[in-house]
């Protein structure tokens, strides 16, 4: 599959699933030594807002120092890195490409502020207020604000959204069993009610909705509350059916933010200009130029000042523009973790439950499975072929939810020592004399690992790791005989392909980190198909009640993470790190996950972009 | 309808010219330095890389080996290493080795059956010819690459074999127009009919009396698919639907090329694979020239 | 006593055409002809370009397919049998082609385009089969040495010879001469017409010589055909063709064939224009409102033509 | 002659009939389905499951060919799952863009390989001739991409002189001159690229022709009248030479079109080929389908195309 496409799929979901390496990181000199220092956890880097997580320590600057004097007004310069054209649905109860989330961000329409660990706060256009006991959650917008079209914003502008998703026209993914939650969404959907029961508008500027149930999750924007605003007074003459293709959503979509639509060219650029109307004020720019550039020539784009910044920018382009003199290289972690899982039982679709049957599993045998783990040399590969943009994972839950995650958890490190140890205590010898262990019953063992296919890096990774599983003995070799192309991928794992007993996967974890979807009894998404009543316990209790209360819900995540150690269905491989290259007549531009920014700030240095 | 499409190169190529062939041909190459350099080439190129790749150890040359990722040339290997580290020569010549069998199987499976197609329906004629030109209009109304990206998408295992009978099946059809058009109006000729008369079947006349005199035209064209066919390959691996990287091929050399950082920074991964298809498509052209015009008795050397 | 007969032999082929390419209609190449062949003797064949005659030939040796009609070779009926390559009718009937040049394969030398019918008809040894073909190139008058020669190395004339030899290899019993000699220098054309007489005698052959030259027919022929239009307008012996023409055609025929004794050349012009004009005038006597010709009708032991009863009386 | 031509359309039905079937049956076939992607930890499987069923993937193949023809008949594609479009909106764009970067990729090959290639025949076996030879064996062996990165990298990057991606600069007014410019000027350095690709078989066959026609007896009759060398070459040679390569054009556009893959990739340039390898990575059935028959239905008209043009120019084609 071409890895051009894999970076079009990567980015079209931001939070999604995602194999290890099937983006399109590559190619890298091993003299490269400015990269050592992720592997030592406590070196010290730039001050990134996140420096007090060992873990997550920060490799480049999120924020762009620039003493130079600002021009004023001014057009910033945005590539969109993407070797297909965006699809142009600027809304964000429709949207579903990622492209498309990257040029409304400095448009956006969404009411809440988040936290460092994305949590809401009340400090956005509206707050948000939860009654557990009664199951409710009342928004209320903080002031009088304006549509980007000089409309005011109302209550019902904050409802109209649900209207949208829980109509039955309505196509998207939205409409999920999160949105169910809310009282009346499902008769609404069916057609039963005109429109969602529990939705009531208070006042002018106040909704208050009422759930089945109410969770930690809501403050994620979970539990299916919604965290954007849509327009009603364009959006509700128009029939739901017809909004994807309407002008509203597609020619001259209304905004909160920093900047407004201006023109639009299908699926190649866009032009923003200043909102008037911004809540927060005039932004210093005039405005916002975005066009898409192919990922082959994002780096070269940069490098002679074609943009000022790059959205989606591909870190296989890192080696072509970390030593440009015109460009700082801002850089964050994902929300992102690849793994390695190992095949423990079986789906029921019947029933909609996992079977775990680890004794009768041929990766039933714990000690094998660590054994497996140790055996993988990350640290190299992610030095190497990532070039420090990707470092062996810990845990289960990326350091970016510096509250959640657990820095203290050791996870596996290259040792073929130890794992040849533990495969030596756990009775796996080389009984026949091929090189290869057999198992303890002195049968051949052979192990089939499906992985997904990606670029030329992918390949070699997956070689490379291979030849290290046969370092320590093991058979390891690769169902179907090749890397499997994405969809064949999934549709294998998770119809639990007999020919697959590991695989390598990835999650993009999105805002909300309850793990719940993804390794819960009923979760089709449980591909290694691994549960046990203490991890069911673990997971209702992240999601309970009980786990409003940040500590406890906090507690709960560690325990977690160290039960899905302990267990070792899957073992977690590799966080990555997404970058933006920064022209340097811009200033005041910041790329972190917790901070005041606000693109209203950003000025430039200059009339045109560094060359 | 069918044959004024027909549009090919060698639309002038008379058959038939009466000195045998071999002899034509051996004369024209002894005239023309270029084109006689070109075949020696070829011939020992393609030696020495048969006979080369059996002498290396295709899971040894694979292994990855992190220490000499990117070696420039010299290092350690003559022409470095890519991001494996695994040895770039070792690569060109199994790759090398790979894609000329692909490209030799294929224009054998093509031609083979394009050309008995195409001498059948063309010496027939009449229902068979029909019911074969159908077809292969419905094949030329193919958009054959991108049915070729789709059934990738679908095998199960793709490998050489599979590689190979895919392309076959869309890209016979090209050489059956081709040897059909010829065939139709060689078959007119009295001396088919001679052979008719006198008892020959029709098998022998199609494949003993007919086929040698389109020899040219068949050798040309057979040189033309295989120059072709090298450079599908190729195209295919850089789209990403070629042969898995595991099994080098000179397309997956040349696709490194599609990381904009080796294109511009480590030209020993890409470039020599690059020349190597240069120069393999040069000697063949220069070859399949030197053949066009031992067909043509009015352009002939000598 | 006649060894094969042809009867009522049609030979059509369908015209294509309008808007899904249907069969719209048929050209009647041979429409109806029936001929009897004895030993030993030379039938003519002789008519405009593309009345048909060569269309019989090849469909008489199985190079067309026959529409309608019956081939009797020795009281059997081999009309369709005539397309199985190597049966005994296909040994006896052979054919000389008009081009010898592309009748023969470029490819190959003449031993082994004189050993093709040989091997496929004759079951010889290498021997045997090497000495059949010196003994063909005797008779058609050639060095041994030509044998390994190719066709393009050899003149008209010697690879009609080659040609010739080629047909008489299995004994055959009819050759079918399609305009052997036509394209053939004229001092060449006689010496290939005298030596096929030669053979002729000397192997008992039969002919069925296709021509358009009424001067090469009357040199070579005992009966001639005249041929219109896919169908027989008069038939009979050399003497009834040449010295009695009965239908209108045959008389335009023979009033063209050119002549240089230059003494009568006003005489012959003004004969010619009377036919011509005669022709005109009369032409609907001879050819029904179709423009076909009528069936032929017998008007004495050998000679047939083709008019209706009544015309018959008035000429 | 227009029944000919109308009779060609009516083969075409059938053709493509085919066609679609078997591109459907075969995109059937390909593992997983536009929904696949949509898996992430925030989506749930239940609604994906839904919305499949929706989109009527549980019902037999040909249930769904025959409800995918029957809108077709319609003029309705059918909708692209990966773009959220109508598929005929969707194309409709592309095709447009694929169309002029075609027509100007003809243009450019055209007026770069008809010099090349008289020039090579008329100087036969000259130093001239040798270099064009070479210079098509060296193009015709450069791989699409590799060329047309480093195009890119040079005319467009490095030197500034052409845009770099996109088909028409945003600032560009609708309706004005600035903006058929700003288009054009989008489509050059792509178009150029192709050009640059496909000149070997014109200029072979231009060559090949030429030399040809040296020989002919109406040359040497030209010649043997005393008309002067350029004046055979201008009025004889040429024009007969150049006849035929009217019957190129269709072989050109189907080349084109398979071409517009890569070319259309690298340059970021909005068109067919580009839509084509993101629909067969998205699987997106609809978009896969009506492209392949789209193609198929243009295959089939350039090559009637061709033979039109043949039969004009060329008085002794007749096209039934």
């Amino acid at each position: 599959m071409n890895k051009k496409l894999l970076a079009l799929l990567a980015l079209l979901m931001a939070f999604m699933l995602f194999l290890a390496a099937c983006n399109n990181e590559e190619s890298a000199t091993p003299d490269d030594g400015e990269n050592g220092s992720e592997t030592e956890p406590g070196t010290g880097g730039e001050e990134g807002e996140e420096g007090e997580e060992p873990a997550s320590e920060e490799l480049f600057p999120t924020v762009l120092e620039n003493e130079g004097d600002a021009i004023e007004g001014g057009t910033l310069q945005a590539a969109l890195v993407n070797d297909s054209p965006f699809q142009g649905i600027f809304s964000y109860v429709l949207y579903e490409d990622a492209y498309d989330a990257e040029i409304m961000a400095f448009a956006s329409n969404i009411i809440f502020d988040t936290d460092g660990d994305f949590l809401l706060t009340n400090d956005g256009i509206a707050s948000l207020e939860v009654d557990g006991e009664a199951k409710t959650a009342t928004i209320t917008i903080n002031g009088d604000y304006k549509w980007s079209d000089g409309e005011p914003l109302k209550a019902e502008d904050i409802i109209q959204p649900y209207l949208i998703i829980g109509h039955p026209d309505y196509s998207g993914v939205r409409y999920d069993a999160d949105f169910q939650n809310i009282v009346g969404a499902v008769e609404y959907h069916d057609g039963k009610a005109d429109t969602i029961s529990g939705i009531e508008k208070v006042d002018d500027k106040t909704v208050k909705i009422t759930f089945n149930k109410v969770s930690p999750a809501i403050y994620s924007g979970g539990d299916g509350l919604w965290t954007s605003a849509e327009p009603s007074h364009i959006l509700k003459d128009i029939p739901v059916a017809e909004l994807l293709e309407s002008d509203a959503v597609r020619v001259n979509p209304v905004t909160l933010g920093a900047f407004k639509f201006d023109k639009i060219v299908p699926g190649e650029s866009v032009s923003l200009v200043r909102n008037e109307n911004y809540w927060k004020g005039q932004a210093k720019l005039d405005g916002v130029v975005i066009e898409t550039v192919p990922s082959a020539s994002a780096a070269k784009a940069m490098e002679t000042g074609e943009y000022d910044i790059a959205l989606s920018f591909p870190t296989s382009a890192y080696e072509n523009v970390k030593d440009l003199e015109n460009v700082t290289l801002l850089g964050r972690q994902e929300l992102y973790y690849s793994y390695l899982g190992f095949k423990l039982g079986k789906y029921n679709y019947d029933t909609s439950l996992v079977e775990t049957d680890v004794e009768g599993s041929k990766m039933g045998d714990a000690e094998l499975r660590k054994a497996m783990g140790y055996a993988l040399d990350i640290e190299q590969v992610s030095e190497v072929f990532y070039f420090g943009l990707r470092e062996r994972a810990n845990s289960l839950i990326p350091p970016v939810f510096a509250s959640f995650h657990d820095p203290s958890l050791e996870g596996y490190s290259y040792d073929p020592d130890m794992a040849n140890q533990i495969l030596d205590d756990a009775g796996y010898e080389d009984t026949d004399g091929d090189g290869l262990r057999e198992d303890p019953n002195g049968e051949k063992l052979q192990i089939m690992l499906a992985a997904m296919a990606g670029d030329e890096t992918q390949e070699q990774v997956i070689n490379y790791y291979l030849q290290n599983w046969k370092e320590v003995g093991l058979d390891v070799q690769l169902a179907t005989g090749r890397l499997i192309e994405f969809n064949t991928f999934y549709d294998k794992v998770q119809a639990d392909d007999p020919e697959i007993d590991i695989f390598m996967g990835a999650w993009g974890t999105g805002t909300n980190p309850s793990p719940s979807g993804l390794y819960s009894k009923t979760a089709v998404y449980n591909f290694s198909r691994y549960s046990s009543d203490e991890l069911e316990g673990l997971l209702q209790a992240i999601d309970s009640e009980e786990a409003l209360d940040a500590e406890f819900r906090a507690k709960k995540f560690r325990e977690w993470q160290e039960y899905m150690a302990e267990v070792s269905a899957v073992i977690p491989m590799q966080f990555r790190y997404e970058l933006m290259p920064v022209n340097d007549r811009v200033k005041n531009w910041d790329y972190g996950y917790d901070t005041e920014f606000d693109y209203i700030d950003v000025e430039l240095t200059a009339d045109a972009p560094v060359k | 309808m069918a044959e004024k499409q027909t549009v090919d190169v060698e639309k002038k190529t008379p058959a038939a010219s009466p000195p045998t062939g071999i002899q034509v041909i051996a004369r024209e190459f002894a005239k023309d330095k270029l084109a006689m350099t070109s075949l020696l080439f070829l011939i020992v190129l393609i030696t020495v890389i048969y006979v080369w790749s059996f002498l290396i150890d295709q899971e040894q040359l694979m292994r990855i080996s992190l220490r000499d990722q990117m070696a420039a040339p010299g290092e350690k290997y003559w022409l470095g290493a890519d991001k494996g580290g695994r040895d770039i020569l070792g690569q060109l010549i199994i790759g090398a080795r790979n894609s000329i069998t692909i490209a030799i199987s294929v224009t054998l499976i093509t031609g083979i059956i394009g050309i008995a197609i195409g001498l059948i329906t063309g010496y027939f004629g009449g229902w068979i010819d029909n019911i074969f030109m159908r077809i292969i209009d419905f094949f030329i109304t193919i958009p054959s690459l991108m049915i070729i990206i789709v059934f990738i998408s679908i095998v199960p295992k793709y490998t050489v074999v599979t590689f190979v009978l895919i392309m076959s099946v869309f890209l016979w059809v090209g050489t059956a127009r081709l040897v059909r058009s010829k065939a139709l109006s060689e078959s007119r000729r009295d001396y088919i009919n001679a052979s008719k008369t006198m008892g020959t079947s029709d098998g022998v006349i199609i494949f003993k009396e007919m086929m040698p005199n389109l020899s040219s035209i068949l050798i040309v064209e057979m040189t033309l698919n295989f120059a072709g066919n090298v450079g599908l390959e190729t195209g295919l691996s850089y789209l990403g639907f070629g042969l898995p990287p595991s099994t080098p091929s000179l397309g997956t050399l040349v696709a490194y090329a599609n990381d904009p950082f080796i294109l511009e920074n480590a030209w020993w991964n890409w470039l020599p694979a690059s020349l190597l298809i240069l120069l393999l498509m040069l000697a063949i052209n220069y070859v399949g020239q030197a053949i066009r015009r031992s067909a043509d008795a009015r352009q002939r050397l000598g | 006593m006649s060894f094969m007969q042809i009867q009522d032999l049609r030979v059509h082929y369908p015209i294509r055409g309008g808007f899904f390419n249907t069969i719209q209609d048929h050209v009647l190449a041979v429409d109806g002809i029936s001929m009897e062949f004895e030993e030993g003797k030379t039938y003519g064949l002789v008519g405009e370009s593309g009345c048909g005659k060569s269309t019989t030939g090849k469909s008489i040796i199985g190079l067309e397919k026959i529409t309608s009609g019956k081939i009797i070779y020795e009281g059997k009926d081999v009309t369709n049998a005539r397309r199985q390559r190597n049966s005994a009718y296909n040994r006896d009937i052979q054919m000389i082609f008009q081009d010898a040049h592309s009748s023969l394969n470029p490819r190959k030398r003449v031993s082994e385009i004189l050993a093709e019918p040989l091997r496929n008809f004759m079951k010889l040894t290498p021997d045997e089969e090497r000495r059949r073909i010196n003994e063909l190139l005797a008779i058609v008058g050639m060095p041994e040495d030509v044998k390994l020669k190719y066709p393009h190395e050899f003149s008209g004339g010697q690879k009609q010879r080659i040609g010739i030899a080629r047909a008489i290899a299995t004994n055959p019993k009819l050759i079918i001469a399609d305009e052997p000699v036509s394209a053939l220098d004229l001092s060449v054309q006689a010496q290939v017409l005298n030596f096929m007489k030669d053979i002729q005698k000397e192997l008992g052959l039969t002919y069925l010589f296709i021509s358009h030259d009424l001067g090469v027919v009357k040199h070579m022929c005992d009966e001639i055909n005249i041929m219109y239009k896919g169908r027989f307008v008069e038939t009979g012996t050399k003497q009834d063709i040449y010295s009695n023409p009965e239908h209108i055609y045959t008389k335009r025929l023979l009033s063209a064939i050119p002549n240089i004794e230059p003494a009568t050349r006003d005489e012959r012009k003004i004969e010619r224009q009377r036919v011509e004009a005669n022709y005109q005038v009369e032409n609907k006597k001879y050819f029904d409102e179709n423009g076909r010709v009528f069936d032929l009708r017998p008007i004495s032991d050998t000679h047939q033509v083709a008019m209706t009863a009544s015309e018959q009386g008035g000429n | 002659m227009w029944k000919t031509v109308v009779r060609r359309f009516l083969v075409m039905i059938p053709q493509l009939f085919v066609l679609s079937l078997l591109i459907f049956i075969m995109a059937k076939f390909m593992p997983g389905d536009p929904f696949t992607g949509l898996i992430t930890p925030e989506t749930d499987p239940a609604r994906i499951e839904e919305l499949r069923q929706k989109a009527g993937f549980y019902d037999p193949w040909y249930i769904q060919y025959i409800n995918w023809m029957g809108n077709a008949f319609q003029g309705d594609f059918g909708r692209s799952y990966t773009f959220n479009q109508p598929v005929a909106n969707l194309i409709g764009t592309r095709a447009l863009n694929t169309f002029w970067l075609s027509l100007l990729s003809v243009v450019l090959l055209y007026l770069l390989a008809i010099p090349l290639g008289v020039l090579a025949g008329r100087y036969q076996d000259t130093l001239l001739d040798k270099s064009i030879v070479f210079y098509s064996f060296i193009v015709y062996a450069i791989p699409t991409f590799v060329l047309g990165l480093i195009s890119l990298f040079f005319f467009g990057y490095e030197l500034g002189w052409f845009p770099t991606s996109g088909t028409v600069d945003i600032n560009a007014e609708a309706g004005t001159f600035g903006y058929v410019w700003s288009k054009f000027y989008h489509l050059l350095l792509p178009a150029m690229v192709f050009a640059v690709l496909g000149t070997t078989g014109v200029i072979q066959y231009l060559r090949t022709e030429i030399i040809d026609s040296k020989t002919m007896d109406y040359v040497r009759t030209a010649r043997a009248k005393g008309i002067p060398n350029n004046k055979v070459y201008s009025r004889h040679i040429f024009r007969n030479s150049l006849l035929p390569i009217a019957a190129f054009l269709g072989f050109t556009i189907t080349n084109l079109l398979g071409g517009s893959i890569f070319i259309e990739t690298i340059f970021g340039y909005q068109g067919m080929g580009q839509l084509f390898v993101q629909a067969i990575n998205g699987r997106d059935y609809s978009v896969i389908t009506t492209l392949v028959m789209l193609f198929g239905f243009l295959t089939l008209l350039g090559s009637l195309l061709s033979d039109i043009i043949m039969s004009i120019v060329d008085p002794r084609i007749r096209i039934d």
